[in-house]
């Protein structure tokens, strides 16, 4: 347990001395990474730990997202409850799509959440006339102000996003080591088996997908504050897709594998994106190689080899 | 003419048959007896190459067979009746046979033989496989095993669920098959019908030979059946 | 009735579509994402050989109708042979395998075709007037509108895709590979101990179902345009179409993309194309929550 | 209703399309008792305790359990409630380790620190012969060990009842030893409801055995009464 904690606080030490360290250009993508991470980690709360595979995370980002932009932009919100709302509004709607699709198992699953993701992007298309449609708008600087906290400067945008990330992280941590937690790792395993133990399945899964909601909607409203920018793509399919490429990448059911993971694929991303306009590729040939080579991703080949105590 | 020799199988990690020896021969009747999850399906299932054993050789006619691909093992000659029947349900009578045939190449009067010895089928060949009854669902799995025109031929826990006159049918059918020179492995758990069909007798528990016993010695003592299976 | 006839152009090109879906999920249990984009290969690949056999449109057409299924077709089958038989066909790891060939293929595509929108030239695109009938002054009359008009080519497709769909049905219901594709559907295991080469089965209906998205590419490529990013669409749509016809099976596949076919056009002049297309998911998306066996299946024990 | 028995069915029914696979079972079970629950392959045994824990839902009849009525409760319910169930295919949590496993099945109605719980768990773990596995996978361990683990599970829950569905199925024969100690320490606690097909572990735990054939109670009383039993012979034995 100490050892966890000790290598969690390692982690955020080491980010904190990369904020004093780091160039422009990486002191920002840093700070987009710890964000992304945030719903790396919310979709690993779900895929990795539950077992339960949704095509369709996009529409908890955007949630976040648009409910802390749109009640900014159009109801005058100050920042702090603004994103509030947005985490409101990922935690309500992951809750309601819970409640249907989680009737459904497996592959239906996956077409479900896709198919509600897919309903809500158009949603985002068609109300164009306060969300500007694929275009999107930008957040004026009021809505990025918290007492005097000015989260349009690199310094505050930094500090901001590793308040969350930590933040996250190690409620990421909590919840996987709390009973309920371990329960939802039993329900991946064998959810008959969970079941035949007194467990209700079915809510420890509705619980996992909310949890999974809120902190997806954390990462989007936290995402338009940061870089002040809220858009329909972050709605569309390759953000469903991204989350699930960073966990399996960096390795499902672990707390520090979504972290390496979206790191690592934001910086090939970055870097394939300055070398060809098919930047996705590296995206597909890297799901190819994934599950074919290192089902377990990076963590996960790291803990079977050497250490197996890493959570 | 096929003989398991030291097999290790199983279901990825998980080991069921250790070092297991069963043989039969031209006309003979092996009747394979052993307590639920003793491995007797596991054992049909590593001689069709459903399975690939992690160790161990399946000979059939001096013929090392375990490395084929499955799909070349029943055109060697070898039936198999699955447990359950597996039998194509959506698909007709007349269909369900015609896998059969296809399986090596057998034609009309193949089909015409094995429907002789099965008339209901004949009269039902039009009919979904899954709304037969039963016995007839016994009968089609058996005609479609035949139609491979087997010199050996596996049974798995045929007259499982079936009512008395069906499981004298498909006793009738091994004899008779017995008779033609067919090796038959017969996996039962009911005595009665091993007594009436079995030359020997190989007890399996846990995965492991417990014994093998002719049917003269059975008769002779019986108490193998209680040690092994029964009450 | 001119939407009568667009309706079914879109009705017999997403049956088409569809049906190489269902056929791999039917026979493989495998959903493949990546479906959209051998459809996409299959119109790039008509443009590709429209222009290499140059001048005459019929010719170009006929080679591209002949030569896209059969390299779309082969791509799949070395996918499969390489990724989803090493991955035993795991329901999970192939979706997730599947969404990084879609992109694959999709950026492999922008990479070589380019970014832009190419047309293909119709081999034969005479305008044809419909009759319509109208309540005139002088009663009920019958006359031919310059307006409503269609073209030979837009009926052409709808009967070739016909005629494809009946040579599938025949395929599957009245010869040996129909047979055996069905039996491997039913229960590959048994089918194994059958002597049926399942491994091959497999193979190949993972190619037939590329194959039949790319000849649906090829004919509609002459009236729409090939482009790197045109699969989304016949993909989501053959998901919808499969879901309400009932996964696996080829009947309702045809029946729901008649409705799907049909009933866009017929949506859109009530709702906004947008407003529809989220009526038709959110509605998608309820029968596979209510009802997974879908609108026309019947639900298997 | 007798205020001794801890589960009763009265008229339990159950078809699978045309089949009756139990057929209006009228069961009781002491509190307190070893029960054995024996029968030839599908004779219904594993479909009766299917119903008695919920996983499959009755067609008619009633069910009640600690004075209860509890036909229409969910399965996690009725575990909830005081059933411990192992399953004759073994069910574990294969990519977790043994401790994990049997945590897991501990945690549910435990009351009391963490650190008590973890002691609690290794004892479990002791008792049923497994704590030098402890860190292993449970999907790696050997059969026998699996169905070990599987018992560990049902013990560590506690159960008022614990249906044991072929425990021993898989077993050494110095395993099966081991195991009837188990069952006779634990049964000062406990109730047991064993499907088994090892007679000699039958006749020698079972202070009563019921006997099933063909979705029907054929037979109850003593070991001694049922090996003298003509019908039950003829079930096991084919006629």
């Amino acid at each position: 347990m100490n050892r966890n904690l000790a290598l969690h606080l390692a982690v955020i030490a080491a980010l904190y001395i990369l904020h004093l360290t780091l160039p422009a250009y990486h002191h920002g993508q840093v700070a987009r990474i710890m964000v992304l991470a945030v719903f790396a980690m919310g979709y690993n709360i779900l895929f990795g730990y539950s077992g339960l595979l949704s095509l369709g995370h996009a529409m908890f980002f955007a949630a976040g997202m648009y409910g802390m932009g749109l009640s900014a932009q159009h109801l005058g919100f100050a920042t702090l409850p603004a994103f509030l709302i947005g985490i409101l509004c990922a935690t309500a709607l992951a809750f309601v799509v819970g409640l249907l699709a989680l009737r459904t198992i497996g592959v239906g699953f996956m077409i479900v959440t896709l198919m509600f993701a897919q309903a809500g992007y158009l949603t985002i298309l068609y109300f164009g006339e306060y969300t500007r449609g694929d275009e999107g708008f930008v957040l004026t600087n009021t809505a990025r102000n918290f007492g005097n906290l000015d989260f349009s400067t690199a310094d505050t945008r930094y500090l901001a996003a590793l308040c969350l990330f930590s933040g996250a992280l190690l409620l990421k941590l909590l919840i996987v080591r709390s009973k309920r937690g371990r329960v939802m790792v039993a329900v991946r395993e064998n959810e008959e088996r969970a079941r035949m133990l007194g467990y209700n399945t079915w809510s420890t899964k509705l619980y996992a997908l909310t949890l999974s909601g809120l902190f997806s909607g954390a990462s989007g409203a936290s995402y338009a504050i940061l870089f002040g920018y809220v858009g329909a793509s972050f709605a569309a399919v390759p953000y469903s897709i991204f989350p699930l490429l960073w966990v399996l990448v960096g390795g499902a059911g672990t707390t520090l594998g979504p972290v390496i993971g979206t790191a690592f694929m934001f910086y090939l991303i970055d870097y394939a994106s300055g070398v060809t306009d098919a930047y996705m590729l590296v995206v597909g040939v890297t799901l190819v190689l994934i599950t074919l080579f290192v089902p377990g991703g990076i963590l996960g080949l790291v803990k079977s080899r050497f250490a197996r105590w890493i959570p | 003419m096929l003989k398991l020799s030291g097999i290790n199988a199983g279901y990825g990690k998980n080991q069921v048959l250790f070092e297991l020896d069963l043989s039969v021969d031209k006309g003979e009747v092996l009747c394979v007896m052993g307590r639920n999850g003793a491995g007797k399906t596991t054992a049909m299932k590593t001689i069709m190459g459903l399975i690939q054993p992690n160790s161990g050789q399946v000979e059939f006619e001096k013929r090392k067979i375990s490395k084929l691909a499955p799909h070349t093992i029943p055109k060697l000659g070898i039936g198999y009746i699955p447990q359950g029947r597996r039998l194509f349900s959506e698909l007709t009578v007349a269909e369900n046979i015609e896998i059969g045939l296809m399986t090596r190449k057998k034609g009309k009067a193949t089909r015409d033989k094995v429907l002789d010895m099965f008339p209901r089928l004949g009269e039902r060949l039009k009919q979904r496989a899954d709304t037969l009854s039963g016995g007839e669902q016994q009968q089609l799995a058996t005609a479609r095993a035949l139609c491979l025109e087997p010199s050996v031929l596996l049974l798995d826990e045929p007259t499982e669920g079936l009512q008395p006159s069906m499981t004298a049918l498909i006793r009738e059918t091994v004899l008779t098959l017995k008779g033609e020179g067919v090796g038959i492995i017969l996996v039962e758990q009911r005595e009665d019908a091993v007594r009436a069909v079995a030359d020997r007798v190989a007890f399996i528990e846990n995965g492991r030979n417990a014994a093998t016993h002719t049917i003269e010695e059975l008769t002779e003592d019986p108490s193998p059946f209680r040690k092994h299976v029964g009450i | 009735m001119l939407a009568l006839i667009e309706g079914l152009v879109q009705a017999a090109v997403l049956s088409l579509t569809a049906l190489g879906l269902s056929l791999v999920f039917g026979v493989m249990r495998v959903v493949n994402v990546a479906h959209g984009e051998f459809f996409m290969l299959g119109a790039v690949i008509a443009w590709w050989v429209a222009t290499l056999v140059g001048t005459n449109p019929a010719l170009g057409f006929i080679a591209a109708l002949i030569a896209a299924p059969i390299i779309a077709g082969l791509i799949a089958v070395i996918t499969d042979w390489l990724v989803l038989k090493r991955i035993n066909y795991d329901p999970e790891a192939t979706i997730v395998a599947t969404i990084g060939l879609l992109y694959i293929l999709q950026q492999s595509v922008l990479m070589t075709f380019g970014p832009d929108a190419r047309p293909v030239e119709a081999p034969f695109n005479t305008r044809l007037a419909i009759p319509w009938i109208e309540n005139t002054d002088a009663g009920w009359a019958l006359y031919w509108p310059w307006g409503l008009s269609t073209t030979s080519y837009k009926l052409f497709v709808i009967v070739a895709a016909i005629a494809l769909l009946s040579l599938i049905w025949y395929i599957m219901s009245r010869t040996k590979l129909g047979l055996i594709l069905r039996a491997t559907q039913l229960d590959s295991e048994t089918a194994l101990a059958f002597g049926i080469p399942v491994e091959r089965v497999y193979a190949l209906v993972f190619g037939i179902g590329a194959a039949l998205a790319a000849v649906a590419a090829v004919l509609i490529v002459p009236i729409q345009q090939a482009h790197y990013l045109m699969g989304a669409d016949p993909l989501l749509l053959s998901f919808i179409v499969v879901i309400i016809g009932g996964l696996g099976s080829l009947r309702g596949t045809v029946i729901a993309a008649l409705i799907i076919g049909m009933s866009d056009g017929i949506i859109s002049v009530f709702f906004t194309p947008t407003l529809a297309k989220i009526m038709a998911t959110l509605l998608v998306a309820m029968v596979l929550v209510y009802r997974p066996q879908g609108l026309f299946g019947t639900r298997r024990v | 209703m007798d205020t001794m028995n801890l589960l009763e069915t009265q008229k339990l029914t159950r078809h699978f399309g045309g089949i009756t696979a139990v057929d209006d079972v009228n069961f009781s079970l002491k509190d307190g008792e070893i029960r054995a629950l024996i029968g030839p392959n599908g004779a219904g045994k594993t479909t009766f305790v299917s119903l008695v824990t919920g996983r499959i839902e009755a067609s008619s009849g009633r069910i009640s359990f600690a004075h209860e009525d509890i036909t229409h409760l969910p399965a996690h319910k009725r575990i909830a409630r005081g059933m411990g169930y192992t399953f004759q295919i073994t069910s574990i949590f294969p990519d977790l380790d043994c401790f994990e496993n049997v945590h897991l099945a501990a945690q549910r109605n435990f009351e009391g620190p963490a650190r008590k719980l973890y002691s609690f768990t290794r004892m479990i773990l002791e008792q049923v012969g497994l704590n030098t596995y402890r860190t292993d996978i449970a999907g790696d361990l050997a059969y026998g060990h699996q169905r070990l683990l599987e018992i560990a599970m049902g013990l560590a829950q506690r159960p008022k009842l614990l249906i044991l569905d072929e425990p021993t199925q898989g077993l050494a024969g110095g395993e099966i030893k081991d195991f009837m100690h188990l069952i006779r320490e634990v049964s000062d606690r406990t109730t047991i409801l064993l499907i088994e097909h090892n007679m000699d572990v039958v006749m020698s735990l079972a202070e009563k055995i019921t006997v099933m054939d063909q979705g029907k109670i054929i037979a109850e009383g003593t070991p001694e009464e049922i090996q003298a039993n003509e019908a039950v012979q003829t079930a096991y034995l084919g006629g």
